[in-house]
């Protein structure tokens, strides 16, 4: 099996979906010739034209209103923001319109082809603007789905799924690991489920659940914590939105604690509703308060980078915390 | 791709320099100004024109009044704009895609949505084919090519773009005609459809109904220029400026803007000159904003009346034939109003289905749920205890019926 | 004291802040001669002129922005957005901009005079574009405040002191109860704190939490429960950000129970922080999981609107579920 | 208002019959064109120009050749546009407001920001007035009147608007200026902010840098029209494009459009034609998209080349003068940059500070746990734990400083 990392998993999966289905479209800014930013779609243009894959003017709004009118009319849209802190000019069409076309029609219209791709989240020195993890402001968007994945292998079969899915996913990818994150890939075609989370790790003391980014973060810490004789079982959620409640609240009344990290601010994330739901379900069998290890409440920062961020310290010392609760 | 030319004193441009005239065929008395020809017309299509504008008128004038009696929640009127909408519309082929505001239901009657489907959105009962999530006005058929409805304004601009696109790629020679007001025009969805649609070359008509006003505010404080039209010069874009209420002038420019926007895949802006002769909606009065005289100097500008004179004047049409037809739509809107409003609710089901293509678990959970909590109070509940009744449980015949 | 419906109260807030100091201004869609769609601006351009209040083209993305400017150079506008199921437009100028100005500067330049009004909610037949509650998505922006007023008197208090604040602040005002609700208000300036939840009720069996129009339908619940030998203790949280914690959590340590509602949907609501919160504060204190009453996971309906909204039979409901628990 | 002239047979426009000429003053030798003539501008002021153009291009230059060596973490330049901006500025008054895209450092050195406010912003040290918070080249300085740089493309256009509404209301007769790309133009902010500066009639100048890409995009991609110059025209606003290579013309056209804002309170837009020389950043490598033949042609309309050979026509500069300079700046930026670098990071606490005006007590518990954590592991957060040492703790002169 070929190694990848996890562009070379993401270009592949697109140039599989454009090869299967000529429907299917690769936009967005700086994605033609040039093969995006972070070249998530190089030689995409070369091999399917011009007219299935190509730059758009530097307007996100439009990006999703052409994309929108584009899935309605029966083509698959894979529109690119180029990075998810500018996604928010788009934020009408992608509340008010994607989420709600199918709805509010009666299903005589849908936008269900549609995909829309963004890099999120921190850790490469980005600052305010190129760090956000916006998936909490989706996740209150009943219509979508939200999906990120953890690395090559998933990142290449949910995003399969995703173009396929009869319903619109927004996919953020984990940009700090476009390249730090390398694995093995099947060359051929495959798909990850959307909805169902991943226990990637089974323990007994405390549920650690992530997703995207923060599951690279949470095993160094699950390492630190089984040194210490903590057993950690370990669930990449992988769909934000809707999420695969059953599994964690199934893995919570096993071990009785639950631990929540994510890179955006706590109030509001979508940690919150996680512990929301689970406290509910779980009321009888939770050994410790819920932890939520997060990014603080301010903007992201750029010096202090790393000071900001839930990194696998903070995750181990709320893991004792609970355990020792 | 700029110009080449230099000069070497600054001078600024305003636009001033030009400006955009306005065609027109048809004067008020139904007789073509000099130097005009009608566009081809048969008598045929003249009168399905025709009669589109006073079902539409009539449906209005009905609704408008059985909102004031509090039969319906909330409703908008086309009136003054019949020929903007139904030229544009009579100018395409069916199968051409409509995505319009929510002023355009005058496009719909053209194309044969009948009374019976307007009333069930209308009264958002289980045959609405939106299932009744939407507020009155909020049309969509599928069969007839006109997208679904959405309040948030000029959403639909860019969509059209995106629809045109997929038309283009699909290579059956269709476009899309998307419809807006002015107002509408402001937002930046319009210039990203616009700059979009050029730079990619789709088959697209954007159609502005410039008709003076969106809700209270005038054009005047919407916009510092000459109307809509010159923001094509920034696109590069073909523009034409028409009276709106000029049926003949409408069709002959939509014609002329469907065969660029298809045999060259370029796209058009229409603006349309016209009046919204009512209020905004049921929920506006106008007169705290704009003067009586000035609605009745439009009134005299009537669209309806304009046809109807010319198609007189061909004898394609008598006063007695109107009459007869006037009758005839009343009663119909009448009665079509009692079916629909007897009409049950959609069932309780559909407060959750189409969220996603498949129910989700936790909306089922959602939904059941509320059922439970609906059984232990149905007096409380009435529309959604009633569906609950198996014997009232409807199928989604609706639903199907849209889809046909 | 003069009674005035919520309208009246906004209306004499505006009136009171634009007559003090002249850098206020207001504007927006329909807001000069016309006075608003809703008339929260009436006379105010006959008093004031057209510089300081005035229609804006249609275009709220535009309205923010200008606003944003208009802030950073020391001016004081309230800008309003014609419905809050319209301020997404401007998502990118609030949550990227307005958000963040103070803190990307070092505050060498801040927003803080700005108020952003829109009328928010559903109860009006408004279906799924004039009904939505967007409270949750501007809660997970750092910068922002976020203000709900239940009552005219709270309205004029709280919209002063939104106007004055040194920050910006979301003012989303309940238009069901523009007309429907009045009160005695009092006719001189006077403010009521940003970031501080009011116990509008005391109680020891259970804290049911709201803030706009829930309060009014919390009442008519917690007047069953009373019935029923309930005792409840009602707050009114009034600022969702910051919100207040302490006052919730001191209340849930007495009561042991928490109920929480909102119209929006579920899944991210911002009752799903609260609890996420709560329930880690008073963890050892509860006696039934935190219970959430809101709207389903679904956009806003038109015909079955009434099954849709929490209202006061659910929330009574739910009182005795966990009181039975 | 619209124009009032009638047409009969169905004519489309598309801007093309009439197109926007360059205003060009100085050629490329230094010499000026026929019929052109100077604006006003004494050796004074000229050398102001000249030597921030020099500072800026010596800046770039090193600070690109710092990021390469790893000992700065992103850059980018304003070379090959140092006449647009530079001249731009130079037209202004100091106390007009400037609100740039990311690419105007030459207005900042105009104005006097040193090298050391420079460094400290690059390096996000305890001295940067931004504190740390922001990617390098996003600069702000409240004393030399320049908004503080956002990263999110066309949000300062509207704002820019609303800031000189705000200019005109306090009377003072300031103006603003905002700086774009000509990609940032296909924002919907850009068509927000036009609108609404022209209906509301306000002091600002739209000044876009249509520098032929938007990282890879070349404008022929980006739109189709002439430009960006004929979409003032949609607004009825006064426009003029200008050589933006040509220091005097920017300068002449720039003093024109100030004038127009600040005595008649309009809006002007002004559209440089101009090319980015270097990379779009240090992120991006431009070989993949444009041709070394392309750039060279470009190089060849050098800016400071341009109005260095003019003054050295005029006798203000020599050779000699420009080694000297040139020495000189590259020397203060290698040592500024060496004490840029060795200060410290801003202290811990600005985390949680200018979220709001005053820390939430929220906030402040989030912070005291964070500095619990970092004292129990400090050799990870060498930068946190550098500020909990009250032997290194800093006060925040920084934001005074700038703020003065
Ligand atoms: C994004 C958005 N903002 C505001 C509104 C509220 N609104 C509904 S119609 C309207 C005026 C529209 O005017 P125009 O586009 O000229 O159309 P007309 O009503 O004149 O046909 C406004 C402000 C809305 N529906 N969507
Ligand atoms: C809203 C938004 N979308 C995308 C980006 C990413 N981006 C940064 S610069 C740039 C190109 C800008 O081109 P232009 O406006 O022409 O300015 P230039 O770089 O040529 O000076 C893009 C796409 C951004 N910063 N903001
Ligand atoms: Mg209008
Ligand atoms: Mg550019």
């Amino acid at each position: 099996m070929p190694t990848m990392n996890m562009l070379q998993a993401i270009n592949n999966a697109l140039d599989i979906a454009m090869a299967e289905d000529e429907k299917v479209l690769c936009f967005g800014e700086d994605v033609g010739i040039f093969g995006g930013v972070f070249r998530a779609t190089s030689h995409l243009q070369e091999k399917y034209g011009r007219a299935r894959c190509f730059n758009t003017p530097l307007v996100e709004q439009g990006i999703i209103g052409f994309a929108n009118g584009l899935a309605a009319q029966g083509s698959v849209p894979v529109a690119e923001i180029q990075f998810a802190d500018y996604i928010f000019p788009a934020f009408d069409q992608i509340v008010n319109e994607t989420a709600k076309f199918r709805y509010r029609s009666g299903d005589l219209f849908n936008v269900g082809g549609l995909t829309i791709r963004a890099p999120y989240g921190g850790g490469i020195s980005g600052g305010l603007y190129h760090s956000q993890s916006p998936e909490a402001y989706f996740a209150h968007t009943p219509g979508l789905k939200v999906v990120i994945p953890r690395n090559p292998y998933q990142a290449k079969g949910l995003l399969l799924s995703a173009i396929r899915d009869p319903d619109p996913v927004l996919f953020f990818e984990p940009k700090r690991l476009y390249r730090a994150s390398t694995g093995e890939v099947p060359e051929e075609d495959y798909q990850l489920p959307i909805g169902e989370a991943e226990v990637t790790r089974e323990g007994s003391d405390i549920t650690v659940l992530g997703w995207g980014a923060q599951m690279e973060v949470i095993e160094r810490a699950v390492a630190l914590a089984e040194k210490e004789g903590i057993s950690c079982e370990v669930i990449d959620l992988r769909s934000i939105l809707p999420w695969d409640e059953d599994t964690v609240a199934e893995s919570v009344l096993k071990t009785g604690r639950l631990l929540i990290t994510h890179e955006a601010p706590l109030t509001g994330g979508f940690a919150g509703e996680i512990a929301a739901t689970i406290a509910e379900r779980c009321f009888l069998y939770l050994e410790s308060p819920i932890s939520r290890v997060t990014g603080l409440d301010t903007p992201f920062p750029l010096t202090l980078e790393k000071e900001y961020l839930p990194d696998h310290l903070k995750i181990f010392e709320a893991i004792k915390a609970c355990v020792a609760f | 791709m700029t110009s080449q030319q230099d000069i070497h004193t600054p001078e600024f441009l305003t636009g001033d320099e030009f400006s955009i005239p306005t065609f027109r065929l048809l004067k008020q008395d139904g007789s073509l100004f000099e130097g005009a020809t009608a566009p081809e017309l048969d008598r045929d299509q003249a009168l399905r024109i025709y009669q589109a504008m006073v079902t539409t008128r009539v449906l209005d004038e009905r609704m408008m009044a059985a909102q004031r009696q509090g039969r319906l929640s909330f409703y908008m009127q086309c009136t003054g704009e019949e020929a903007a909408v139904i030229g544009a519309t009579a100018a395409l082929e069916d199968a051409d895609m409509i995505m319009a505001q929510y002023r355009e239901q005058g496009a719909l009657v053209y194309r044969g949505f009948t009374y019976d489907e307007f009333m069930n959105q209308l009264f958002g009962n289980e045959l609405d084919y939106g299932k009744g999530r939407q507020m009155p006005i909020h049309y969509g058929s599928r069969k007839l090519h006109y997208m679904t409805i959405s309040s948030p304004l000029a959403t639909q601009i860019p969509q059209a773009a995106g629809y045109a696109y997929g038309q283009k790629l699909a290579g059956e020679g269709h476009c899309t005609i998307t419809f807006f007001g002015e107002g509408a025009a402001s937002e930046g969805d319009f210039h990203a459809a616009l700059n979009m649609a050029s730079v990619h070359e789709v088959p697209v008509i954007f159609f502005c109904r410039n008709n003076g006003y969106a809700i209270s505010t005038p054009s005047i404080e919407q916009f510092a220029a000459d109307g809509i039209a010159p923001r094509a010069y920034g696109y590069r874009m073909h523009v034409i400026r028409v009276d709106g209420n000029d049926i003949l002038a409408v069709l002959a420019a939509t014609r002329a803007a469907r065969r660029i926007a298809v045999e060259h895949n370029k796209p058009v802006l229409i603006e349309a000159m016209t009046y919204r002769l009512a209020a905004h909606s049921s929920s506006d009065d106008p007169s705290g904003y704009r003067s009586k005289k000035e609605e009745e100097a439009w009134r005299e500008k009537d669209p309806l009346l304009r046809m109807r004179l010319w198609l007189i004047a061909h004898e394609w049409w008598s006063e007695e034939q109107e009459k007869a037809l006037q009758e005839e739509l009343r009663r119909e809107v009448l009665e079509t109003m009692k079916r629909a409003e007897k009409r049950p609710p959609p069932p309780l089901d559909s407060l959750v289905t189409d969220v996603y293509a498949d129910v989700t678990p936790a909306l089922q959970r959602q939904l059941d749920r509320l059922k439970t909590h609906i059984r232990q109070y149905p007096d409380s509940y009435p529309r959604g205890a009633s569906s609950l009744d198996p014997d009232v449980a409807v199928g989604d015949d609706a639903a199907t019926e849209g889809d046909a």
